[in-house]
């Protein structure tokens, strides 16, 4: 038993699928799923996106990093075992610069990392649009608009119609497996 | 089809890609290295490169049972060629970040079709390079006292006051922070080989090491950011690095170690034997796998300006330690220098000076930028050069310095020639292995560097 | 070091009347000893396989439980064998010390030895024994490694084949009976230098039974010249002593009696005595050196003449001419007016000496010269040598040997087959002697040729008594019983003669106990025993008069011989030959030259630049047909045209550590060349020699390193020494960690009075169980004496000065080793140690490239391996045996500090005296060079000395606050000569 | 064609991921569990040749610690007395008892009796009963109530973090020098402000330094 995911619609440029986009937002469709080979400018604000928050993310881990590197050098060195290392203080600033630095672009980076796959709800190894056969080429030279189903606006016949007008090179329903 | 070109600050006015190329006819360009059998050279050069990490590690073995002595290591010279190939081998891995993230941040489109290779070639060297700070100690099974793991017999933590403590921070951190971006950056290429692989056991492999990647708008979005914010993160990171490896002299007290222009002198050279690499490796890899069309003259071009103006940096850092080391005064430091260009490893520094100041030269001629006969050479001849710069630093500060009585001599034993001989293997074969099954140019990023087939409207 | 738990094994008293151990001897047998030894160093995995460990292991299994059982089991079981009867004076842990004496061809030197558990640890001097006060030379530093060799001889031997003691003994009885060997006519004994009261009562009762019987002393380097000398000018056979300490002036004719020529201790600290100088208004001594080989007492000389040995008389001449004694001298010695009046100016204070290498005339001249100076009865005084009866020379034993009237030959401690001058042939003729019968530490060239070789007892395991020069005896007292079973020779004599006593304890207590009332006895006994000597011997000092008439007559003028000359001295390494096998003395560098494990034919650039030879080329040496090959070093301020070679090199038949070490030379020694041979025909072999130094660059690059003024230029300028090198004003970024509370530990190092000899690297070893590496490996520059003495040369290269700078870690205050550890292995203590934590130590060896000083010492590989149960025991339990890996130094002796902190806490926590805590360094150091204390003590003596304005820190500009500072050398050269 | 995973793939692999981080968490921890000395080290309490008995003779019995380890006051080792020392009472007590077999042989033939070590400490570290009993250190600190223990057994890690707990804060092991021997020592005051008082009064300034313990 399967039910309708949407309609898929390829373009072969992606000015063509930009230009689609802003017209079906212009229409009013809100659930749609715009896919690429590569990362197409203008697409985003296109589809309405938001910027992503992932510079707040990095900062806050850097911070972690520094808060952490510090209390570290200053824990260990000064509280926990203090010794007479070359008649140096058991704690100073500068010679724990370099292993701060490095922490923070530490935390900072996994941060980025982890932060961009968790809010593209990666790793997801399944995706209805992985049903169509001819989606793969999106990865290649095809650029992809889908309308879902799910949009109150869709509709079976009218959806398609639209964006063959719009200049798809080619237009498909897609049914999702249960 | 000027006018479609890419305009760079760089180079003025050649296409950074050849003929006219469809999105699909990079892909299959690119995807058709892994895809197809690997010509006989491949498995040649694996076949030797092997046989070298097998001595390796080998030696390796040999070294923690019987001890550092196997090496020609001594007093006054505690560190030799250990050290030695630990700065070359981290020098390499930096013109691998340096591509991918300064450049990036600079707008240079020209770093698509390399900087995949160069980040790979990056992790590789320091995956070599980290072997010898821990294996070059009298007892590496305690090795892990360098962490700062809670230790609860002993209570004891570490010195953070030590550059080797920096160093561990340093290039631990670079190292996973190089694999992220490398990785980050290969995620919808992955895809690409996934979606066009044809055996099961690929589109499994490919399909679980994409995450599921569907170039989704809201990907990219994200995507993008994420790889801004590496690049920005990895630019100080890089730059960091071999500063502060360059503090593990520059900290000490010893004549010809102890100099303020370590930390970007060091850079400058690790940047200019990273690029040599980078030749070296691509000069390779374009011939074999037929890829002239998309690392092109241009990147080769632009690559040998960059090995001309850091060698030339590099000869000028040279003159200012010579100039410091008079200037100051200072009857040790003095005699360091004079030592480096008179002494008994003379022969090492003028082979230097040969290598990193005069070769390069060569490139400021147009016909040598573009010959790749005399690029092979220099790119060579630089790599060489650069690992004596290390040992002369080393070896030569060290074996005089400032009481004469203790002054001392260094010769290799056949172990530490087959230790880096085998390091040079690992790394090689660790390339060759990422040559055959992953995506060897960034495909995504040249398709946004070539023109859209959606005439007039004029790129993005 | 785990040697510790051998603590709890002590086995149980000899039961004779005075007790000690006999720990080895009982223990070596017992299993219990053997399975402790494989406890002590556990085979790993080995521990759980074997199927008695099994069993332990389920017994674990059962005591414990859980995990904490599981882990416990992988605990490898330590035995602990505690005495069965308890023994007095002994606590487990605690080391013992005991009073003997060490006996060095003749020279006798008093010694406390420390025993750790019933095993000899540490030698140090004994401050009441007049040769000794205290220190000791390099050669009784080592002598505790020679008692556990494991190459020393274990068995009997006859015809090469083990026997036995009682075997021998059957055979003793049956040839030495007058029925067999008659009055003795066959019988000859040749025995090293032993002065020893009950030893020659025990040889006079044996050359009392065989009334023609000869009796020889041999000794390769002997004092015979001088004696003859003295023979000569007194008609009379007298030992010379000489008092350098009130000597304010002293002339040295080829004498090195700073270093081999007097294998004692006193001279250097007379010498030195009368070289210190606390402020520049204080007088010192002069010293004027005429020499060949540039030898350290060279090196201390404030003139120093380069004369060849085979002219060395012609100078002497010079100098009597010069003084009015003898008819005016045409040879051409500038300096001898100047010297002359420089004497005259000293009547009775000074004093003129020839070395034992100079033919008798020119010590009958020398004691003409003394005389004739007033310095009889003070710098210079006799005693009466007595001959043993029957004596013979060396050479008439050679003759007899030759001539087949040699039947039994005995050889007690000496190698006459190696070390026989070569115009004997004694080698070959060895045999002649139907039997030859040899006792001596190891089964060498003239053991491995004898009959019946006998084990003989290390000193340190040898019942004995010993005379030094001017006649103070003191007792030998064993330190542990004999190992390999062995004799002294005393014991063997008594065998042989069948004296009441027949062993070692008996012979000199009873000897000693006769001559004292019976009630006194036990208690001097015991006294002499505590104090290392026995009070009231000493022989009558004399004061001869020379028969002038006859050492002129004697005197026949030299033409100055021509050629290259030849010549011989003892090796401070091996001396010898004796301590081949010795691997300490082997590595320690020798003074001059810092050579290791070899030997060479020292010449100068100029002879070099003449034969056309460089370091390491291999020449031939011939003379008088005979011939030898050596490989050359160039050494500056060799006389030109002389080359020195040390003996005691190249032995054959030796144990693994010394077999085929260096090149031997006695070959071309004959009788009549000991000391030089003139006229040698040098030419290079063509083949090349790796001669392995452990000093490759000799000068200081105009660095002021070793500091030095003249006398005059001191009083000009006093603090010229801090003044050597501008410091400028150092700002710290950090606020200063302060070192005022407590105890601050600082060492200081006179340079003025340091000769060089080497005593305190052997010391520094000994205390601190350092390891020896090899020729190869000190090749490579990975020795490991934690204290070193550096030789640098100044001024010409022909005819430099030398000086000496002991060098250790100087516990900088702010040490740059410290900084640069990732594992804080090396970190400060509150009371100025640089403490190096080996068990923490991963290795970098940061720490060693940041020390200016290169004062660290890493252990490239194991040192250790394969060390055979017997070297173990030499190591001082107190100290860590380092293990592969790790870096180690000098510690300032911190198990020293820390043993008389406990004690002054179980004291009732009293505060620590100063001079209570000795370095190793410094208690063995003759010169008292190195002070070490609490320079937060104002009233200590190093923080006296370190007020002195010679007082400077070696690098200061570097501002590393060194601990261990240096005060400056000070030279007193004559005026009129410069 | 479908998809190249089913769409229950992301669940399996979510749980997957939990799981192995949830395993290499509980992984770690174990690995510190059995690294800690407490755990690793106590415990122990091998068989002794001779059935020797703590509880009988220092607790029943009552006698002093030092009259066996008698060198504890003078030396940095209790040592394991001599077989002598057995024998000044086993002569005439049990006599002829079987269990005493190996002491009468080792008193008659010399030869020493194997005892096995309990409390061992590493070679590189040099442990001063003197200095320790001088202070006042309490036996029963580091040994634990061996006056109540058949076979004796290590009760303390003996670990450097132990032995500095005590250096840096020594008042509460601290107690009178006539009690140092007393295993149920009980005082009527404060023991952690009697040990301050001695602490005080003696100046003891444990050393933490590295040479303190390590030459």
């Amino acid at each position: 038993m399967s039910k309708l995911y949407g309609v898929l619609a390829e373009f072969d440029s992606p000015e063509e699928l930009v230009e689609a986009v802003r017209a079906v937002r212009a229409r009013g469709f809100t659930r749609l799923e715009a896919c690429t080979p590569f990362p197409v400018h203008g697409l985003d604000e296109a589809l309405g996106l938001a910027r992503s928050p992932l510079g707040w993310i990095a900062l806050a881990a850097a911070a972690v990093g520094v808060a952490a590197a510090l209390l570290l050098q200053w824990w260990t060195g000064a509280v926990d075992y203090p010794l007479v290392v070359g008649g140096k203080p058991f704690f100073a600033l500068w010679p724990s610069v370099p292993v701060t630095f490095e922490l923070a672009v530490l935390l900072a980076s996994f941060a980025v990392v982890i932060g961009m796959l968790a809010l593209n709800g990666l790793p997801r190894l399944y995706h209805p649009l992985f049903e169509d056969d001819n989606f793969r080429r999106v990865t290649d030279d095809r650029f992809v608009l889908a309308v879902e189903a799910a949009d109150p606006l869709f509709h079976a016949n009218e959806t398609p119609a639209l964006l063959v007008r719009l200049g798809a090179l080619e237009v498909r329903l897609l049914e999702e497996k249960a | 089809m000027a006018d479609l070109a890419i305009r760079e600050p760089f180079e003025l006015n050649a296409p950074l890609i050849e003929g006219r190329r469809s999105y699909s006819e990079i892909t299959s360009d690119v995807a058709r290295v892994v895809e197809s059998r690997p010509p006989r050279f491949w498995y040649i050069a694996l076949a030797v490169s092997g046989a070298l990490t097998l001595v390796f590690f080998a030696v390796l073995t040999h070294l923690v049972r019987t001890g550092i002595g196997i090496w020609g290591n001594n007093q006054p010279v505690g560190w030799a060629w250990d050290i030695t190939n630990f700065v070359f081998w981290i020098g390499i891995g930096h013109a691998g970040t340096l591509i991918s993230a300064i450049l990036f941040l600079f707008r240079q489109r020209w770093r698509t079709s390399i900087n995949r290779a160069a980040e790979a070639m990056t992790i590789f060297a320091v995956m070599c390079a980290g072997i010898f700070p821990l294996l070059h100690t009298g007892r590496p099974w305690r090795a892990y006292w360098l962490f700062p793991v809670p230790n609860q017999d002993l209570v004891l933590w570490q010195n953070f006051r030590s550059p080797l403590m920096w160093d561990v921070f340093a290039v631990s951190t670079y190292f996973t922070v190089s694999l992220l971006f490398w990785y980050v950056g290969m995620i919808p290429d992955l895809a690409t080989l996934r979606d066009r692989a044809t055996t099961r056991l690929r589109q499994i492999v490919y399909g679980v090491l994409s995450l599921g990647w569907r170039g989704s708008a809201r990907h990219w979005n994200h995507y993008e950011k994420a790889y801004l914010i590496l690049a920005g993160l990895s630019t100080p990171l890089v730059l960091s690095v071999h500063s502060i490896v360059s503090f593990d002299f520059a900290v000490s007290i010893l004549p010809g170690w102890h100099a303020t222009i370590f930390p970007p002198y060091f850079v400058a050279g690790a940047i200019f034997s990273g690029f040599a690499m980078v030749i070296f490796l691509m000069i390779i890899a374009r011939k074999v796998y037929r890829l002239e069309h998309l690392i092109t003259m241009t990147h080769m071009d632009n690559m040998c300006k960059i090995l001309l103006a850091t060698g030339t940096i590099v000869g000028y850092a040279y003159a200012v330690e010579f100039f410091t080391a008079f200037f100051s005064g200072n009857p040790y430091e003095r005699y360091v220098f004079v030592n480096r260009v008179t002494g008994p490893y003379a022969w090492a520094v003028w082979t230097m000076f040969a290598c990193n100041v005069f070769a390069p030269q060569l490139f400021w001629f147009k016909m040598f930028r573009r010959n790749i006969a005399v690029m092979f050479a220099v790119s060579i001849i630089v790599n060489v050069g650069m690992w004596f710069e290390r040992f002369n630093i080393i070896v030569t500060s060290l074996h005089r310095d400032f009481l004469p009585s203790s002054w001392g001599h260094f010769t290799p034993t056949i172990y530490d020639v087959l230790t880096f001989a085998g390091s040079v293997g690992l790394f090689l074969t660790l390339f060759l292995l990422f040559l055959r099954f992953l995506p060897v140019i960034a495909i995504s990023e040249v398709k946004g560097v070539v023109p859209s087939p959606g005439q007039g409207k004029g790129g993005h | 070091m785990s040697l510790v738990q051998i603590s709890d094994s002590t086995p149980k008293p000899l039961e004779t009347g005075r007790r000690y151990w006999r720990s080895l001897e009982e223990l070596a047998g017992t299993p219990q000893f053997r399975r402790w030894v494989e406890r002590e160093f556990p085979r790993g995995a080995s521990e759980l396989l074997s199927s008695s460990s099994r069993r332990t292991l389920l017994k674990l299994m059962a005591a414990s439980f859980g995990l904490a059982g599981l882990v416990a089991c992988r605990r490898p079981q330590e035995k602990i064998l505690p005495l069965s009867k308890g023994v007095e004076h002994y606590i487990p842990g605690k080391p013992l010390y005991y009073a003997t004496a060490m006996n060095l061809a003749g020279s006798v030197t008093g010694l406390v030895v420390e025993a750790h558990d019933g095993r000899p640890t540490k030698i140090e001097g004994n401050p009441r024994h007049p040769e000794s006060l205290g220190a000791c030379s390099a050669f009784a530093q080592a002598s505790v490694l020679s008692l556990y060799d494991p190459d020393r001889s274990r068995v009997v031997l006859r015809q090469g084949r083990p026997s036995s003691w009682e075997e021998f003994a059957r055979f003793a009885a049956d040839h030495f009976r007058a029925e067999v060997l008659g009055r003795g006519s066959g019988l000859w004994l040749v025995a090293g230098s032993q002065p020893s009261p009950s030893y020659e009562a025990v040889r006079n009762h044996l050359l009392g039974r065989f009334p023609e019987a000869r009796w020889v002393e041999f000794e390769p380097i002997s004092r015979e010249a001088m004696r003859r000398g003295a023979e000569l000018a007194f008609d009379r056979r007298l030992e010379t002593l000489y008092d350098f300490g009130k000597a304010r002036l002293i002339v040295a004719f080829d004498a090195d009696f700073l270093g081999v020529d007097s294998p004692g201790v006193r001279a250097i600290r007379e010498f030195s005595r009368g070289r210190a100088v606390v402020s520049e208004t204080d007088s010192m001594s002069r010293l004027y050196v005429a020499e060949s080989r540039f030898s350290i007492t060279g090196a201390m000389a404030d003139h120093r003449f380069r004369i060849r040995s085979s002219e060395m008389a012609n100078a002497v001449e010079a100098l009597a001419s010069a003084l009015g004694l003898m008819p005016a001298h045409s040879g051409n010695f500038p300096w001898a007016a100047a010297v002359a009046r420089d004497l005259a100016a000293h009547r009775g204070a000074s004093l003129v000496l020839a070395g034992p290498g100079q033919p008798p005339e020119v010590h009958a001249l020398v004691h003409l010269i003394n005389e004739a100076l007033g310095n009889f009865g003070h710098t210079v005084s006799f005693v009466a040598a007595e001959r043993a009866p029957g004596e013979a020379s060396f050479e008439e034993l050679a003759a007899a040997l030759a001539s087949g009237r040699v039947q039994t030959l005995v050889v007690l401690d000496s190698n006459p087959v190696f070390a026989a001058p070569a115009d004997f042939d004694f080698a070959a003729n060895f045999s002649r002697a139907a039997t030859t019968i040899h006792l001596g530490l190891e089964a060498d060239e003239t053991g491995s040729a004898a009959t019946w070789h006998l084990p003989q007892a290390h000193y340190l395991e040898s019942w004995g008594d010993l005379r030094t020069l001017d006649g103070t005896v003191s007792i030998q007292q064993p330190l542990i019983y004999p190992l390999y079973d062995g004799r002294t020779p005393a014991e063997l004599l008594a065998l042989l003669s069948g004296y009441k006593d027949q062993r070692a304890y008996d012979i000199v207590r009873n000897y000693w106990t006769a001559r004292w009332p019976a009630q006194e006895a036990e208690r001097r006994w015991r006294r002499a025993l505590h104090d290392g000597l026995i009070e009231g011997t000493g022989a009558a000092r004399l004061v001869p008069a020379v028969d002038r008439r006859r050492v002129l007559a004697a005197w026949r003028p030299r033409p100055a011989a021509g050629g290259i000359e030849l010549v011989f001295y003892a090796s401070p390494s091996v001396w010898d030959g004796r301590f081949a096998n010795n691997g300490w003395l082997q590595e320690a560098p020798e003074p001059m030259t810092k050579l290791t494990w070899d030997n060479a034919a020292l010449i100068s650039p100029a002879t070099a630049k003449k034969l056309g030879v460089t370091s390491g080329d291999v020449v031939l040496i011939e003379h008088e047909g005979r011939s030898a090959e050596a490989p050359v070093w160039i050494l500056p301020g060799q006389t030109d045209d002389s080359i020195a070679v040390a003996l005691g090199y190249g032995r054959t038949v030796c144990g693994r550590v010394g077999r085929r070490v260096g090149h031997n030379v006695y070959p071309l020694r004959t009788s009549r060349t000991a000391g030089f041979a003139v006229g040698v025909n040098v030419r290079p072999a063509g083949r090349r020699y790796r001669l392995v130094s452990a000093q490759d660059h000799h000068a200081m690059e105009g660095r002021p390193l070793v500091r030095e003024a003249t006398l005059r230029y001191w009083r000009e300028h006093p603090d010229f020494a801090q003044h050597a090198v501008h410091v400028p004003e150092l700002k710290s970024l950090y606020p200063e960690h302060q070192y005022t509370e407590g105890y601050q530990w600082g060492m200081a190092i006179d340079l003025n009075r340091c000769v060089g000899c080497n005593a305190c690297i052997l010391a520094c070893q000994a205390e601190n169980n350092i390891p020896i590496v090899g020729k190869r490996e000190v090749a490579r520059g990975r020795e490991m004496h934690w204290l070193r003495v550096d030789r640098y040369f100044t001024g010409d290269e022909e005819a430099p000065e030398a000086v000496f700078q002991p060098v250790a870690c100087m516990h900088c205050e702010k040490a740059p080793c410290e900084n640069v550890c990732p594992v804080v292995a090396t970190v400060h203590s509150p009371e100025g140690l640089n403490e190096m934590a080996y068990n923490r130590c991963v290795g970098t060896r940061y720490c060693s490239n940041n020390c200016p000083y290169k004062v660290r010492r890493f252990n490239f590989l194991d040192w250790h391996k394969g060390l055979e149960e017997s070297q173990k025991l030499v190591f001082n339990p107190d100290v860590t045996v380092r293990m592969r890996g790790v870096m180690e130094k000098c510690t300032f002796c911190v198990q020293r500090i820390e043993e008389k902190r406990i004690q002054a806490k179980a004291e009732g926590r009293r505060p620590l005296r100063d001079g209570e805590i000795l370095t190793a360094c410094q208690q063995t150091c003759p010169a008292e060079a190195i002070v070490f204390g609490n320079i937060n003590d104002p009233a200590s003596r190093v923080a006296l000395i370190k007020k002195q304005n010679r007082n400077y820190v070696m690098l200061e500009e570097l501002n590393v606050r060194p601990r261990t500072s240096y005060l400056a050398r000070i030279r007193n050269p004559n005026p009129e000569l410069v | 064609m479908a998809s190249i995973f089913s769409k229950s793939t992301d669940t399996y692999i979510r749980i997957g991921v939990l799981a192995a981080a949830l395993g290499a968490g509980a992984a770690i921890a174990l690995g510190f569990y059995l690294a800690n000395p407490q755990v690793r080290e106590t415990g122990y309490a091998p068989l002794q040749p001779v059935e020797y008995s703590h509880k009988l003779h220092a607790g029943d019995l009552g006698m002093d610690c030092r009259y066996c380890h008698s060198s504890v006051e003078q030396a940095a080792y209790a040592a394991i007395p001599a077989t002598e020392v057995c024998m000044n009472c086993h002569v005439r007590v049990k006599g002829d008892s079987p269990l005493l077999q190996l002491v009468r042989e080792s008193y008659a033939t010399g030869q020493p009796i194997p005892w096995v070590k309990v409390h061992s400490l590493p070679d590189y570290v040099y442990f001063n009963h003197q200095a320790h009993v001088a202070a006042g250190v309490g036996c029963v600190s580091c040994h634990g109530r061996v006056d109540q223990m058949i076979v004796v057994k290590q009760v303390e890690p003996l670990s450097m973090a132990w032995c500095l707990d005590c250096h840096r804060n020594p008042a509460p092991k601290i107690r009178p020098a006539d009690q140092v021997t007393n295993m149920a020592w009980q005082p009527d005051r404060d023991p952690v402000e009697i040990g301050r008082q001695i602490v005080e009064s003696k100046g003891i300034a444990p050393p933490v330094n590295c040479s303190g313990c390590h030459r």
